[in-house]
Parts: structure tokens; C-alpha cells; sequence
């Protein structure tokens, strides 16, 4: 029962990436994109540590999966404000001059 | 920053240089500690060194015998929290933080499920533009988390924190993100106990 | 078709297309690229040569040496690559002078 | 057919060689390294899939994350100072006579298939050194083979390896002298908000592969590479930079390990044993001394690495540049 629990949350996961790479290729402009990336993806990953957490036999494995999707999407939103800030700066200074 | 000034890009590498040195400006600087707010500071590791302690002892599963690494791992986490600009203090309110990250959880599921149906859809209903939002919430830890909760909130991604303004990137510009955005910054004034006076919205 | 066969050709195909970087393109930083290529090549070929039915344990031996091997590969790409900007330092002084 | 992964592996393996080759053929000098970082990531998966986990640590930390790093480093220079053929969009580069062209093309074929040749040949899947490994590790002090092989039944490479990294520092600093006044770029708030909850987590997880090396994936060089991130983004950021004052200390990190490496053996043999014969309960003990004492000078090292420029005072020092 867990197990399969844990396999529907898997493929759920695997569905936001799939939906998130869709994103990446088919959206307009880098702003766009990176919506699909930090949003689509950032869940896609918490889903497969929440499946795999399930999975998991000891508390540390848990511990260590929390971690990582804390950090994931701590750095997803981070990456994602700085790129965005970047190229908006970059679009600025080309209007200027 | 991989802008590549050629010499005719002269004018171009100038802005690039303005642009930086404006940008460095409101950075707090970075010097030597002041007697006076050396035992503050050390006050304020307190809390996180302990939790980095319960994090070696998760990873380590509550091994004895890898204090002998995780001591010295604490020393260089310490040595690095000294070393960064010190930010003010914040107190957590406990319940307002619990609700946060509840009513939060379930925002990033509706944002990553309404990005990725748009990116399905065939028509792909995008009207992407720029917002500015001026934010009553005071400068650090609350604005950093506004900042980063945006991202992750149905259709808006941050893309600049200027002292109070925040400018966004929004997925389809003509939605309602005022208000969002507002009962965003409530919920995370609360978090901070921090006072809310009443706030304008850019143009 | 099993996995050490599918990943040992990938690998001698990595370590192909690396070499014929290093030898036909002019670019420095691209040949630098090729040799780095053929490194991972070749740690394909020494993992394929230690991997073992799954429920026997790899060779740990070949394992140590491609770790030796990365860091070794690091040490020797990041001298390359001083020697390339301090190469192109002294041909913008020349085209200067 | 019968393997469950065979998809997957088939389809793994054309993705990283796909991606390869168009990382040499891509004509931005930006999206090559963009391609050999997914290139070395997907390379490190397949590793995993391989049963090689410390390998796909350290190819992942090191030869991707770090060379990456230093790939990027080095195309911001050269773009900085206007290097015709870096800028995006440059002319195609000189053509090479098709005699040539195709005199490489079939020399690397003949390498290619002679080594096709040899791989085939060789048996597969027989039993190599892993019974005499086995055997052994009740001896090594420690419990992950890999670590028992670089630290114990293989040390000589390891102190080896720890040299050849001195030796590139020492290369580098050789080659560029001189401060450098490029100003760090200001990343805003965001970014240190940022660094203040992740670097110091950063520090923690470093010192844990290390000390995990001796029973699971990981070890001195996964961890050193860890701490090394952590200087790149402080010398990134700019909350450290490089001073003529430090290098005394920084040249004494560097050999930190090396010398660490080097006396235990001297020791061991000094005490009538082979250099690596660690006495019998004392190996984990020793084991672990030098792999922490060879993580500071691997972290110190590569962060010097990527750095480049040795932090000297120009004054009075020879110099070429005009």
C-alpha cells in the first residue's frame, strides 16, 4: 500500500518535470521559462522526496531527503530570482543604449 | 556578468560600471566587528549552530564517535555566519509561521500546477509582463522571504529587490495581483511581528 | 544487450569524439574540452570493466583510479586553462603594440 | 531484452554521447560549457546506474561542478578583454585542407577501433581484484572499499594525486602574478539571504562526506570539493579576498596534506614496516587524520585553482605585460 502510494506520488513528479520541460521549450521569452522551471520543477522534486521518503527505512534517510528538497527549492528560487534579475539588467542597459 | 565590451562597446561598459557601482552602494559594509557588538553576535549563533548541530547529528545518525569531524564542521559554519554581514535579528511568531507554511504549501502546488497546464495548453494563454510593488515590509529577513515567496506563488517570479521596490514578473498581466500580493505581505508581517503601515502600490 | 556492452560503447564513442577534438579543432579551450572528454571516456570503460552482476560487488580498484584519475584531470585543466588566458594576455599585447 | 532498465540505459547512454559531441561542435563558447556540465552530470548518473556512487561524487563535485566553474572563469576573461572568436556570433575559424581534416578524422578512427578491438577482446565480467579487496577490509580500518583502496591498499596513488594538485597550484601561481582588480559582482540582498542559510549548511554536509568516506560514498575529495565551493562563493561574492599577507598561510594549507600523507608513511616505515602498513588498530585513527588533514589542502587548493592569481604585490616584481 505505502509502496504504492509512494510510486503515484513518483510519477506525479515525473509529470511536473515532464510539464516544466515542456515549459522550458515551448515558452516565449527567459521570464517565462524560468516560471516553468523554479514552479513545475521545484514541486516535481518535493513529490519524488515525498514518494521517496516513503520508501525510505530509517529516520536519517528522511532527514536527508527533507534537506535536499528544502535546499532544491530554497536554491530553485533563489537561481531563479537571480537569473531573472540578470537578464533584466541586461534587456535595461540595451535599451539605453 | 558576461557583457563583452569591445571598444566600440565603450558606452555600453560604462553604464555596466554605473550600474555596478550604484548597486554596491546600499550593501552593508563589510569590517572589522565592534567590541560592543561581538558578544551580540555570538549571542545570535547560538540558534543556528545548534540547529546545524541537530543536522550533523540527523546525518551522522546520532553517532558519538563523528563529533570528532563535527566539531570542527561547526567551528568553519560558525566562522562563516562571523564572517557575513550580520543582519538584524527577527523573532518568530510561532502560530502565524505554522499557518504560513500551510496556507504556503498549498500556494506553490496551485503555481506549479497553473504554470504547467499553461505550458500544456495549446493555445498557451500567456500575457507576460513587469509589475513594481512597493513593499511596506521592513529591509532583510521579511523581504527576503516576500522576494522568494513570490517566486513560488501562481504566476509571479521576482526579478529585482531594490531597497522597497520588488519588481515582478508576471506570467498573464491582466490578473488581479494586487491583491495576492498584499494578503502575501500581511501573512508574512505576521510571521515577523512586524508592523504593517499603510502601503501604496507603485505604477 | 546489457548495460556494461550499451555504456562501454558510449564511453569508447565519448573518448572517440574527445580525441578528434583535441587533434582537429583550432580552439584552445574546445581541444582542452576533447582531452577532458576522453578522460570520462575512459573512466566509462574502467567502471564498465568493475561493474559486476547486480547482486555481486563492483571492483573497487578501477573505482579508485578513475577518482585518482578526475582529480588529476582537474590539477591538469586548471593549469591549461591559466596557460590559455595568459597566452591570450600576451596576444592582446601584441596586437596592441 | 530481458533487462527492466534496458530503455533507460540505452536511451542514457545516447543522451551523453549526443551531448558530447555537441558540446565540441556548438558554436557559443557559453553553451559548450552549459552542454559539459549536463554532459559530466549525465555521465556521473550513468555511474550510479554502475554501481560506482563515489566516482559519481567526485566526477559530479569535481570534474563537472569545479571544472565548470573554472571553464566559466576563463571565458569571462578572455571575453572581458575582447578575444576575437569569443564573442558570440564570431566569424567561422580559418578552414583546415581536407587532407588534413581527414588524416585526423582517420586517426582517430584507427585509435577508436583498435581500442574497440582491445575492450572486446578483453573478458568480460571476470573477477578481478574485489575477492583480494574483500579479503582484506577486515584490515583497512575502514568499511567502504573505495576508501580502503585510496587510503590503504593504494595509498602511494592517493599521496601521488594530493602532489600532482600542488603541482597545479604551483603551475598557476607561476603563470599569473599579479592582484586581481576585477570588483566582485554585487548579487543583492536575495543572494545573501541566501548564503547566510546555505553556506554554513554547505560546511556541515562537506565535513559529512568526509567523514562518511570510511563506511559510504564519499570521502576526502567529495568532501574537499564541497569546501571549495564554499571559497568560490565567498571569493565570488567578495566576503573574501585574496591578500599578499595570506599567501604565507596559504601556501602552508596547500602542503598541509601532503606532508600529513608523507610523515605517517615515513613514520610507519621508520617503525620497520612497508610505508603503508598501518599498525593493526590504529588504521581508522590514521585513515581518518590524513583524510582530514588532505580535505583542507584539497579545499584551499582548488579554491586557489579557480581563483588563478597568485594575490602578490606588483611592486618591484618582474612583469611582461606592457
Amino acid at each position: 500500500m505505502i509502496s504504492m502510494v509512494a510510486m503515484v506520488l513518483i510519477g506525479a513528479g515525473a509529470l511536473f518535470f515532464l510539464a516544466g520541460t515542456i515549459g522550458l521549450l515551448r515558452f516565449p521569452d527567459l521570464h517565462c521559462q524560468l516560471h516553468a522551471l523554479t514552479k513545475a520543477d521545484g514541486l516535481g522534486l518535493t513529490l519524488i522526496g515525498l514518494g521517496a521518503a516513503l520508501l525510505a527505512g530509517s529516520v536519517g534517510d528522511i532527514a536527508r531527503i527533507a534537506l535536499i528538497c528544502a535546499f532544491a527549492a530554497l536554491s530553485g528560487a533563489t537561481c531563479g530570482h537571480l537569473i531573472a534579475r540578470h537578464a533584466r539588467r541586461g534587456d535595461a542597459e540595451g535599451r539605453d543604449v | 556578468m558576461t557583457t563583452s565590451p569591445r571598444p566600440a562597446d565603450a558606452a555600453r561598459t560604462a553604464i555596466t560600471t554605473t550600474t555596478q557601482l550604484r548597486a554596491i552602494q546600499p550593501s552593508p559594509p563589510v569590517g572589522p566587528v565592534e567590541r560592543a557588538g561581538l558578544r551580540d553576535r555570538l549571542r545570535g549563533l547560538i540558534l543556528p549552530v545548534a540547529l546545524l548541530a541537530l543536522i550533523w547529528s540527523l546525518l551522522t545518525d546520532w553517532r558519538l564517535d563523528a563529533w570528532v569531524f563535527g566539531l570542527p564542521a561547526l567551528a568553519i559554519a560558525a566562522g562563516l555566519l562571523l564572517a557575513m554581514p550580520h543582519p538584524r535579528r527577527w523573532r518568530l511568531a510561532p502560530v502565524p509561521t505554522l499557518l504560513f507554511a500551510l496556507w504556503f504549501a498549498v500556494q506553490a502546488v496551485r503555481g506549479a500546477v497553473d504554470v504547467a497546464l499553461r505550458a500544456v495548453a495549446p493555445r498557451m494563454p500567456l500575457r507576460p509582463g513587469f509589475r513594481s510593488w512597493r513593499t511596506a515590509l521592513p529591509e532583510g529577513a521579511p523581504r527576503i522571504v516576500l522576494a522568494n515567496a513570490v517566486t513560488l506563488l501562481p504566476g509571479t517570479l521576482s526579478a529585482e529587490l531594490e531597497g522597497q521596490r520588488l519588481v515582478i514578473h508576471v506570467l498573464d498581466a491582466g490578473l488581479d495581483h494586487d491583491r495576492a500580493l498584499g494578503d502575501l505581505e500581511s501573512r508574512i508581517a505576521a510571521i515577523f511581528a512586524a508592523p504593517l503601515p499603510g502601503r501604496e502600490v507603485a505604477a | 544487450m546489457t548495460p556494461d556492452l550499451i555504456y562501454g560503447a558510449a564511453g569508447l564513442a565519448v573518448f572517440g569524439i574527445g580525441l578528434w577534438g583535441a587533434i582537429a579543432l583550432q580552439d584552445r579551450m574546445r581541444r582542452l574540452l576533447g582531452l577532458k572528454l576522453c578522460s570520462v571516456g575512459a573512466g566509462f570503460v574502467l567502471i564498465v570493466g568493475a561493474w559486476r552482476e547486480p547482486p555481486a560487488a563492483p571492483d573497487p580498484v578501477p573505482h579508485a583510479l578513475v577518482i585518482t584519475g578526475i582529480v588529476v584531470m582537474l590539477s591538469a585543466t586548471a593549469a591549461a586553462l591559466a596557460l590559455i588566458r595568459r597566452l591570450h594576455d600576451l596576444e592582446a599585447a601584441d596586437d596592441r603594440a | 531484452m530481458s533487462e527492466p532498465l534496458f530503455l533507460f540505459d540505452l536511451l542514457l547512454a545516447l543522451a551523453v554521447v549526443a551531448i558530447a559531441a555537441a558540446a565540441l561542435l556548438v558554436r557559443d563558447a557559453f553553451a559548450m560549457i552549459v552542454l559539459f556540465v549536463v554532459f559530466g552530470l549525465l555521465s556521473a548518473l550513468a555511474w550510479v546506474r554502475l554501481a560506482a556512487p563515489d566516482v559519481a561524487l567526485a566526477e559530479a563535485a569535481i570534474g563537472t561542478g569545479l571544472t565548470g566553474a573554472l571553464l566559466l572563469k576563463t571565458l569571462h576573461h578572455l571575453r572581458a578583454r575582447g578575444m576575437a572568436g569569443w564573442e558570440p556570433g564570431a566569424a567561422a575559424p580559418r578552414p583546415v585542407p581536407r587532407a588534413v581534416a581527414s588524416l585526423n578524422a582517420g586517426l582517430t578512427l584507427a585509435v577508436v577501433a583498435g581500442l574497440g578491438v582491445a575492450i572486446l577482446g578483453s573478458p568480460l565480467r571476470v573477477t578481478g581484484l574485489e575477492i583480494a579487496v574483500a579479503e582484506a577490509m577486515p584490515l583497512s580500518g575502514v568499511d567502504n572499499p573505495v576508501t580502503a583502496v585510496l587510503l590503504n591498499f593504494r595509498a602511494y596513488d592517493t599521496l601521488m594525486e594530493v602532489v600532482v594538485l600542488l603541482a597545479a597550484i604551483i603551475v598557476v601561481w607561476q603563470v599569473e602574478r599579479g592582484a586581481d582588480a576585477a570588483p566582485a559582482p554585487s548579487l543583492g540582498p536575495i543572494w545573501q539571504g541566501f548564503a547566510r542559510l546555505t553556506l554554513p549548511a554547505a560546511a556541515i554536509v562537506g565535513v559529512y562526506l568526509l567523514w562518511a568516506g570510511a563506511e559510504a560514498p564519499g570521502g576526502a575529495f567529495q568532501g574537499g570539493a564541497m569546501l571549495a565551493a564554499i571559497g568560490l562563493m565567498l571569493l565570488l561574492t567578495g566576503l573574501y579576498r585574496p591578500h599578499p599577507d595570506h599567501r604565507a598561510t596559504a601556501r602552508l594549507l596547500f602542503v598541509l596534506g601532503t606532508v600529513a600523507f608523507a610523515a605517517v608513511a615515513l613514520l610507519v616505515a621508520g617503525a620497520g614496516r612497508a610505508s603503508f602498513e598501518y599498525p593493526q588498530g590504529h588504521a581508522k585513527t590514521l585513515i581518518l587524520l590524513i583524510e582530514g588533514l588532505v580535505t583542507i589542502s584539497i579545499a584551499v587548493t582548488l579554491t586557489a585553482l579557480f581563483h588563478g592569481r597568485e594575490p602578490a604585490a606588483l611592486k618591484g616584481e618582474l612583469r611582461h605585460d606592457p
